[in-house]
């Protein structure tokens, strides 16, 4: 399988004039063509930023001060802003979180489908009128004829989530992007909306990432893991792997305080202690140190690469090193010290 | 949507009323009267002409008269032109008003509007101060100032630009800067902060993420959501500017209404007052309620009747 | 050259004028534009009284009779004028209904039964509802006066006109009876409420209210001028009467009038050769136009502005202090920060009027100590301290008590550097810290009228040409009264000078009164007005009355 | 070392590193980000300045706002002057008056003119029992050769002007009655500030007091609020200051604190009614109203707070008009009285003499807009200061 | 639990929200007529799809709203037409937790102030008795002494809910309404929260009102749970009771719909979707509000509004078919 997508060290900044938000601290991954890539962690772990510097938008005052994106085989980064949006709702396109706030109030739903349509292509207005109808009805929007002329706030919270992916997949891109296309959504929506992605990745052929905070999600519908915490990778996984095995804390916090489904007594929940780290001034080594229960000394000095536990499975904790104290659960394998 | 235009309207109606009202009782209770004179009147004189205009009537009685005659669209007679009726005054200079104004709401519009985007999409550029500091002063210098620089250093100096009255087209440039500085100051600003609130917005991204070129996300996607606190400014704008200007039309001679704002209250020409007063409050209501449609055109979730903000 | 176009004059006359109907004018606007549109029995120019639609006058020996003999000359719509349209337009001046603002100026005229026409008043009386009028169904439709009696005479007005000494012998000839011998009543009548105006357009429909005189299809004027345009606000245009009687001295064809109103804005076209003449000028500009140009021209107006003091308030009653203060002021700083060509105020009757010998009124009567720059401030320091012993009090005392009362002057700015010059003075000079205020011009005269002030401006420009209509301001219970100046001799004075057919005596009368006026001082004259104007130097033979308006019936333009 | 690195860390530690969010106070918070923006200091520093000027410059003139000199009236900041021979030098001032002046620029004294020969345009002026003659011809020809006047004294004809200099005796100039401007416009600062400090207080007492009202109560009480604002919109100032001026017979500031106070707050109640509407909603005020809290306090703590961003912007964008609306008050008749005058009253009065004098006009303007371009810049980096957007997480 | 003591009975319950006027007059049936007991002690769970009238209910109970028909018991005592003054004293026994922890603090206040807030105004207590409760309740809400003095801006989505909980314990109530507490905050710190909530409930014998869409933590707090679609009540039941034998074929999808966070589970292969989108409660038409989605709708649940019965003990649903369709 070829990869379709590799971002190699990564490094997104925001330079506010209060200072520096180092919102993506050297991340590396990529996606297999047809993949599904999933990214979880917690809120302001750097998951958008990551997708929004794949797609070439992040605002001013952020930057990408390093790294390289590539595109099956074109660095991003290296693009301006016009070359650019020949990639962006064609090749690549992306979802995004609300879909409240994401779809311009004040046109018709059919005028920004087909505003996207002929971006990209030759077709003419009642060309793309077509192709708009077929879109919606793609993604599950009934009696699509009448509904295109509707102003978005006459579309339920669920329809105006298809239409955002139908203006995604308008282009059969390569690449889409969901950046959590579900959490505003209700559950028996959401299932809805993940059964849609399932379906239109067989469809179109595209390859998929999907940012989500919730687990469950994860698990539904991915391949492929990446766990991020502060803006680094804690873990990269296969899915089967992760959750039978997490090999980070913070994914096994994660996995802990999640309620399980056990009929009887009450059980207490196991919370991760502590709070999220501030990207502003982020703890020097691994950012979750802070709140982890196996902080070492060299956790709280130095973030730990990524240590090669299988195949599939990947984890940048200390605890894998050789000299670290053992820990239940944890693996050691070899690994430098540099 | 009838039954909230007909509220609007009987609350309007009761507004009208109201203010009427009161610019009537205020203006019985200031000294003086429409026949005041530098060189007084004998009181003799004054009775005749109280009579006459049936100011002798109990202050009531003229109260009820003067409120049946509005409600027929009937202004009265104005006290000091001789002959002619408040309604002959407004048809008189109303149209005068009316063009110079139209004129400075287009300054407005067409430079104030694009100056607000530049700065907005510039923002913390040079470009955006030099804007927002001229926008700054813009809102200091007061309109009689501006006519005046104008008057002596443009028109007077440029032989083909006529000083005075409307006959040239040219001539509308003056009094409409003069008239426009303020707001297209303020319509600036305002466009400035509103597009920059805008520009944040995730359908904004959204369209970029679609990949459309960066002239349809401004002007398509951001322009049409940044104009409503704008409209909101201009519409009652819109009712003060086509009144007109004491200032500017006294400065550029322009036959128009706005002096009588003023003058009428120097002569006590308690009528025209009154019927200029509720003629802009009407304009003013009218337009508040265009600014409301206006909405509606512009955000189809802004329904008619049910409006968080003012 | 010669054509029309040449040969027409671009004026900026002012503000729009509220009519132009003579009888019914009050406003020097509209005069200027009746100047040239009618003629009365009478032209003045320049101080000098010339013949106009009376060919000449007799007045009788015991002077209350005067008879005019018309010449033939028309309207301008072709018909003839007679001496039945001046009864007619007199009367109408006089009638209560008419309603004309200046019908008081015939309580001057001294024309018999004149003012109690004009004060003609039946005060309706609810009671007895006498003069309301109610159509069929029992509704009040109006006033009417028809059948209605004056409350003191107990005549009808129509039977109050019938009694007024006016008279049509035949068509040329009118007489006139007087109650009073009156020197200046041949003058009088160039005045604009005097001037005729003919009955059927008067009269026609949608002429009501002296709509008539603004409208080319209704007005009928005699004229050099007459109107053939008229836009309201903007400005008007005038063509020779080609019906005048005198329409060969008649040499300018049309005239371009405008109603700009601001004297910048019109100052700027009249540099841009957009004007001919203009009635004003920026007083900023003024040093610079007496210096550089030919165009500028400055006349004494027969007014003075001065103060009043409040001599109902015990503050003010004593003499020498008025003097004190009237003798403090620098009145050549204050005419030059104005800068309008005014000049410094001596007394209270200005330069122009002259007496039976010939004799100019106001030199004759000699200035009272009071100089026209400097060179009071002794005097007044000296007549301060008496001032203070005769009140009983110190010099510092007076200081005090004086200090913080107010000098009132209605909003504008030339009254507030009249006043911050004045409160300068009294403070440099006499130590007296007055503060000032001013107000909006009807409320100002409504406190002032009220006796409501301390210190008050005041000024008084008379319409026509006797020191009488200046002095007599000051009588007791006078309307403009407002120092509230009440001394029996000085009304005697007056009185007796009115009464009088030896113009000699009438003359000594009013001498008299000037000199009690002065010496009780309680005005402070500050200057005499002026009249400013440019014309272009090739505008030629304008004239201008005393009274102020602007005459182009014999102008010529020489472009 | 490799041990100890490998060594579990005690919680302590681990609290230690973790998260120490900056302890600010909300206000120093803010003050912190005034501080980082640039154009926001120097806001305040023109408004520092501004005030020093209004508060403290009158104790360093000479003269009062009031003195007059009626020797020297409109005389401009800079002028030429003319070698007389060896006795000094003189000035022709746009009044055509004769001012003797030192070499520096101070003024000496008006010397007085004898003759006014309009025909051949010669004013003739004695000083010291000498004629000068002053020729002024030329400023009618249209080709003047660079001559302006021609200065004769003892014979000796001075064609060009020995030098410009600045006026010593007025650093501004001086008005038509002879007054230092410099000394008039730091005087008129009092009283604009003031006014603008009036305005601004009216405008954050009733105006947002009412329009937060307004705003919570919503419904009939709202229509009602609302009905009254548009009347008192409507009426002509006029109209209504003249009212007050007869209702009110004490002069002075106050007055104008009444009339701004009574009129002045009617867009800030209609600004702070809309953000209200919004902010009624917000989840913080429902807490409160859950917990009982008076709605007088819930106005206080909880609304007003919270739209002090755009009422601060509102305000600055106040001053100016408040500025002209007292100019023209006391041109009516309110408010401070003549021969004091604030920056508006100035401004207004220079403009008759704008191509005469234009230092009269353009020492007050220069004024009002320095002021409102500081306050302007102080109150954009306040906003944005205060936004609690700008300060999540 | 032993002695069941009702704290809270709502009967009938309605609420509309109601705009435009005339002809074009909305009625939007937030809440339309809902019953439910809360007994002392226990937690009360709520759960329903968006903008099916959670909120509203949580908002009319504590009088925010006030109710449009329908009876609100607190403690024996009708609150729901009570005046504000009236109210006064239940305010401080009902209290609220809102959802969204960076909007329900104003930020404007210290954290003193706004605890305090409740303290001041039922004048519970003053000067260092006061300040002593306020350090007392951060610690109960596991916050610290120093940060009383601070501004909300400088905590955390966590730290910040903790503050909320802590204003609402100040007043000493007896009943929370927790409004989607957790919503909004990180999976990290969900669970801190939680066991928070319930070692708070231990403490002081406190009844909650709990409000989520997150099925699987108000299965974990809850004793009892309450689901809601469109403004109705669809099946009461007790957690365990839901979660094993849910009746209600809207129940039973939205069980189905919650993502597993386990890639081998089998329940995915047994999951109904829904088809369609909620409606809308505007103008709502007669029938089960359900029946437009519902797989087993037949004509009459378009027309006829099943009412909620008691199926089994203490297990309420409300559906024309139950029995049919659970083959009782
Ligand atoms: N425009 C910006 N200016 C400054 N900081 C920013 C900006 N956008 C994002 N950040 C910061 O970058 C960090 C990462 O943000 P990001 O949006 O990627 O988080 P996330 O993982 O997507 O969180 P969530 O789950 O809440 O969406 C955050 O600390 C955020 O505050
Ligand atoms: N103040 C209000 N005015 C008008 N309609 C309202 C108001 N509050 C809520 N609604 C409407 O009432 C319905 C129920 O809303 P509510 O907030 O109670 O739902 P919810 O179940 O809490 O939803 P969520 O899970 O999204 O919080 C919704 O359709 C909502 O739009
Ligand atoms: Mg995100
Ligand atoms: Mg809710």
């Amino acid at each position: 399988m070829s990869k379709i997508l590799e971002v190699k060290n990564l490094r997104t900044t925001f330079f506010t004039h209060l200072g520096e938000v180092q919102a993506v601290r050297g991340i590396s991954f990529d996606l297999d063509e047809g993949g599904i890539l999933g990214i979880v962690g917690e809120s302001g772990s750097g998951k958008s930023v990551t997708s929004l510097s794949i797609m070439g938008l992040v605002d001013d005052p952020g930057r990408i001060v390093e790294g390289e994106i590539l595109f099956e085989g074109t660095d991003l980064t290296k693009l301006d802003q016009r070359e650019m949006t020949k990639f962006r709702g064609n090749e690549i396109s992306m979802i995004f979180q609300d879909p409240m706030t994401s779809i311009n109030p004040a046109f018709t739903v059919g005028n920004q489908l087909r505003e996207v349509i002929m971006a990209h292509s030759d077709l003419n207005k009642e060309q793309a009128h077509e192709r708009a109808l077929e879109l919606l009805r793609m993604v599950g929007i009934p009696d699509p004829e009448s509904r295109i002329k509707n102003y978005p706030y006459q579309f339920s919270g669920g329809m105006r989530q298809r239409a955002l992916i139908a203006m995604a997949i308008a282009n059969n891109p390569k690449l889409l992007i969901a950046d959590e296309p579900t959490t505003a959504l209700d559950v028996t929506i959401q299932a809805q909306i993940l059964e849609l992605m399932r379906d239109l990745k067989d469809k179109i052929q595209s390859s998929i990432i999907l940012i989500t905070h919730d687990l469950g999600v994860i698990s539904e519908i991915c391949d492929k893991v990446i766990v991020m915490y502060g803006g680094m990778i804690m873990e990269k996984a296969d899915i089967n792997s992760l959750f039978a095995n997490p090999q980070h804390p913070y994914t096994r916090g994660l996995l802990l305080s999640i309620p399980t489904n056990v009929t009887g007594k009450k059980k207490r929940l196991v919370p991760i202690e502590g709070s999220p780290p501030d990207l502003m001034d982020p703890p020097s080594g691994c950012p979750f140190s802070p709140r982890c229960p196996h902080a070492m000394e060299i956790c709280l000095k130095k973030a730990a690469p990524l240590f090669k536990i299988s195949e599939t499975q990947e984890a940048s904790c200390w605890l894998h090193h050789k000299d670290a104290p053992e820990v239940k659960g944890f693996v050691k394998v070899e690994g430098d010290l540099s | 949507m009838i039954g909230y235009y007909v509220k609007r309207l009987l609350s309007a109606l009761f507004t009208l009323f109201l203010i009427a009202t009161l610019t009537f009782f205020m203006m019985r209770a200031i000294p003086g009267g429409p026949f005041t004179r530098e060189k007084p009147l004998p009181p003799q004189i004054i009775a005749q002409l109280n009579a006459k205009y049936n100011l002798d009537d109990p202050v009531i009685v003229q109260y009820f008269s003067y409120m049946k005659g509005i409600a027929t669209f009937d202004l009265g007679p104005s006290f000091k032109e001789l002959g002619l009726t408040v309604n002959d005054l407004i048809k008189q200079g109303f149209p005068g008003s009316m063009k110079v104004g139209f004129v400075a709401v287009m300054f407005i519009l067409l430079f104030g509007i694009p100056l607000g985007i530049i700065s907005a999409l510039k923002q913390n550029k040079a470009i955006d101060h030099v804007v927002m500091v001229m926008a700054t002063i813009g809102v200091t210098v007061p309109s009689f100032v501006v006519a005046t620089l104008y008057i002596y250093f443009i028109s007077s100096k440029i032989s083909w630009i006529p000083i005075t009255g409307l006959s040239n087209p040219l001539a509308y440039i003056g009094p409409a800067i003069a008239l426009s500085g303020y707001s297209l100051s303020y319509v600036a600003r305002l466009t400035r902060s509103s597009m920059l609130e805008v520009l944040r917005q995730d359908y904004v991204r959204t369209a970029r993420a679609n990949g459309l070129s960066e002239w349809r996300v401004i002007g398509k996607h951001a322009l049409k959501n940044a104009l409503i606190p704008v409209i909101t400014y201009v519409g009652p704008m819109i009712a003060a500017i086509l009144t007109g200007s004491f200032v500017v039309e006294r400065i550029f001679s322009i036959n128009g209404i706005g002096r009588y704002f003023v003058e009428s209250v120097n002569n006590r020409d308690y009528t025209v007052i009154i019927g200029m007063t509720v003629f802009y409050s009407a304009l003013y209501i009218v337009m508040v309620l265009l600014v409301d449609i206006g909405y509606s055109l512009i955000d189809p979730r802004i329904k008619l009747g049910k409006r968080s903000g003012d | 050259k010669g054509s029309v176009e040449d040969n027409t004059l671009f004026w900026n006359i002012g503000a729009d004028p509220l009519t132009i109907d003579p009888t019914l004018n009050g406003a020097s606007d509209g005069g200027d534009v009746i100047n040239q549109t009618f003629e009365g029995l009478v032209r003045e120019i320049n101080g000098v009284v010339y013949p106009g639609i009376a060919e000449e006058w007799e007045t009788s020996t015991d002077g209350k009779t005067v008879t005019f003999t018309l010449r033939e000359s028309n309207w301008s719509d072709g018909t003839p004028l007679t001496a039945s349209d001046f009864v007619y337009s007199w009367k109408r001046g006089m009638d209560p209904r008419t309603a004309s603002e200046y019908a008081w100026i015939w309580e001057y005229s001294n024309v018999v039964g004149s003012l109690d026409t004009v004060y003609w008043t039946d005060v309706c009386d609810n009671a007895t509802d006498d003069c309301n009028e109610y159509d069929d169904n029992g509704a009040l439709v109006g006033t009417d006066y028809s059948d209605d009696k004056d409350d003191t005479t107990g005549l009808t007005i129509t039977e109050q006109l019938a009694l007024v000494g006016v008279k049509a012998i035949n068509d040329t000839t009118l007489e006139v009876k007087l109650v009073n011998p009156t020197a200046y009543f041949v003058s009088l009548m160039a005045f604009y409420h005097f001037l005729p105006v003919k009955q059927s357009a008067v009269e026609a429909v949608g002429g009501e209210d002296g709509l008539w005189a603004k409208n080319p299809a209704l007005v009928v004027s005699n004229g050099p001028f007459k109107l053939v345009k008229y836009t309201a606000g903007e400005g008007l245009r005038l063509e020779k009467n080609e019906e005048y009687w005198n329409k060969k001295k008649v040499y300018i064809a049309a005239i371009e009038g405008d109603f700009v109103d601001l004297e910048t804005t019109a100052y700027a076209k009249y540099n841009a050769g957009e004007y001919d003449f203009i009635p004003s000028v920026p007083s900023m500009m003024i040093p610079d136009l007496m210096a550089l140009s030919d165009e500028f021209y400055a006349y004494p107006l027969l007014g003075t502005y001065y103060y009043s003091f409040n001599l109902d308030k015990p503050e003010w009653q004593n003499a020498k202090l008025r003097k004190a203060l009237a003798l403090a002021i620098n009145r050549e700083d204050i005419t030059e920060a104005l800068s309008g060509g005014q000049i410094p105020a001596t007394g209270f009757v200005p330069r122009g009027f002259i007496d039976n010998e010939g004799k100019d009124f106001a030199i004759e009567s000699g200035n009272y100590g009071i100089s026209t720059g400097s060179g009071g401030e002794a005097e007044a320091v000296t007549l301060f301290a008496e001032a203070a012993a005769e009140m009983g009090k110190t010099v510092a005392e007076l200081r005090t008590y004086l200090n913080g009362k107010v000098i009132l002057y209605n909003t504008n700015e030339g009254h507030r550097m009249v006043a911050e010059l004045v409160q300068e003075d009294w403070k440099q000079v006499l130590g007296v810290e007055l503060t000032l205020q001013n107000q909006e011009w009807a409320v100002f005269q409504n406190t002032r009228k009220q006796g409501n002030f301390d210190v008050a401006r005041g000024g008084w420009l008379t319409d026509f040409m006797d020191p009488a209509g200046m002095l007599a301001i000051f009588t007791t219970d006078n309307a403009y009264n407002d120092p509230n100046y009440e001394k029996s001799a000085y009304d005697t004075l007056l009185s007796e000078s009115q009464a009088t057919t030896d113009m000699a005596l009438h003359f000594q009368k009013l001498y008299a009164a000037n000199d009690m006026l002065m010496a009780d001082m309680p005005i402070v004259p500050v200057y005499y007005y002026s009249d400013i104007m440019m014309a272009k130097s090739y505008l030629k033979d304008w004239g201008r009355s005393v009274l102020g308006s602007v005459d182009f019936t014999h102008a010529r333009l020489e472009r | 070392m490799r041990n100890l690195d490998f060594e579990f860390v005690d919680s302590s530690k681990k609290a230690s590193k973790e998260q120490t969010r900056r302890s600010l106070t909300y206000w120093k918070d803010a003050w912190r980000r005034l501080k980082k923006n640039k154009l926001a200091m120097i806001g305040l520093v023109g408004v520092t300045l501004i005030i020093l000027f209004g508060v403290v410059g009158p104790w360093f003139m000479p003269y009062s706002y009031s003195d007059q000199d009626n020797r020297f009236t409109n005389i401009p900041p800079r002028f030429e002057i003319y070698a007389i021979a060896d006795d000094g030098y003189v000035f022709l001032s746009s009044q055509y008056n004769l001012i003797l002046v030192s070499e520096k620029g101070e003024l000496l004294d008006k010397l007085v003119r004898t003759n006014m020969d309009a025909i051949n345009k010669v004013y003739t002026y004695s000083y010291n029992g000498e004629d000068i003659e002053v020729d002024f011809k030329n400023r009618l020809l249209e080709d003047d050769g660079g001559i302006d006047l021609k200065v004769t004294y003892k014979g000796v004809t001075s064609e060009y002007p020995t030098k410009t200099v600045s006026n010593k005796t007025f650093v501004w100039g001086s008005d038509n009655l002879g007054r230092d401007m410099l000394t008039r416009v730091m005087y008129g600062a009092r009283i604009s500030l003031t006014v603008a400090f009036v305005a601004t207080i009216v405008n954050l007492i009733i105006g947002v007091t009412y329009g937060a009202i307004s705003g919570l109560e919503g419904g009939l009480v709202d229509d009602i609020m609302m009905r009254i604002v548009d009347v008192i919109n409507s009426i002509p100032l006029v109209l209504y200051v003249i009212l007050l001026m007869v209702l009110i017979d004490n002069r002075g500031l106050w007055t104008i604190i009444i009339t701004l106070g009574s009129v002045y707050w009617v867009g800030m109640a209609r600004l702070v009614r809309g953000q209200v509407l919004g902010l009624k909603e917000q989840e913080y005020v429902l807490a409160a109203r859950t917990i009982g809290v008076s709605k007088a306090k819930i106005i206080s703590k909880h609304l007003i707070p919270n739209t002090m961003g755009p009422i601060i912007v509102a305000m600055t964008m106040m001053i100016p008009s408040a500025v002209f609306t007292e100019a023209f008050l006391s041109f009516i008749g309110l408010g401070v009285s003549a021969p004091m005058a604030s920056w508006g009253t100035l401004a207004n009065d220079a403009l008759a003499g704008l191509s005469t004098y234009p230092y009269q006009l353009f020492t007050p303007s220069l004024a009002i807009a320095f002021t409102m371009l500081s306050f302007n810049f102080l109150g954009d980096g306040l906003r944005s200061a205060l936004d609690p957007r700008l300060r999540k997480g | 639990m032993s002695e069941r003591i009702p704290l809270l009975e709502v009967k009938n319950l309605k609420k509309h929200f109601i705009s435009g006027i005339l002809k074009k007059r909305k009625v939007l049936t937030a809440v339309d007529g809902i019953s439910f007991v809360i007994y002392k002690g226990e937690t009360f769970g709520l759960v329903g799809e968006s903008g099916c009238g959670k909120t509203t209910i949580g908002r009319t109970i504590i009088r925010l709203y006030n109710p449009t028909e329908g009876e609100v018991f607190f403690d024996g005592d009708e609150i729901g037409q009570m005046s504000e003054r009236e109210l006064k004293p239940y305010r401080k026994r009902m209290q609220m937790i809102f959802q969204d922890p960076y909007a329900s603090l104003n930020g404007r206040m210290t954290v003193t102030d706004i605890i305090a807030e409740g303290i001041d105004t039922h004048h519970l207590l003053e000067g260092d008795e006061k300040q002593e409760r306020i350090y007392e309740l951060l610690e109960k809400v596991g916050l610290k002494r120093e940060h009383a003095s601070r501004y909300p801006h400088e905590f955390s989505g966590g730290q910040r809910q903790r503050i909320g909980i802590a204003r609402a314990l100040a007043v000493n109530p007896e009943l929370i309404i927790c409004d989607e507490p957790i919503s909004a905050l990180d999976v990290s710190i969900q669970a801190q929260v939680v066991n928070m909530l319930e070692d708070l409930q231990d403490e002081f014998g406190l009844t909650y009102l709990f409000i989520a869409h997150d099925l699987s933590m108000v299965r974990h707090i809850s004793d009892r749970i309450g689901v809601m679609y469109l403004g109705k009540m669809m099946e009461i039941t007790t957690a365990d009771e839901l979660y094993e034998n849910a009746l209600h074929p809207y129940t039973k999808s939205l069980l189905s719909a919650i993502p597993i966070p386990d890639p081998t589970s089998s329940i995915r292969d047994r999951r109904v979707i829904l088809k369609g989108d909620v409606g809308s409660p505007i103008n709502p038409k007669p029938g089960c509000r359900f029946a437009s989605r519902c797989r087993f709708a037949k004509p009459n649940c378009f027309t006829d509004t099943p009412e909620l019965r008691e199926i089994n003990e203490g297990h309420f649903a409300s559906c024309h078919y139950i029995e049919e369709i659970n083959g009782i």
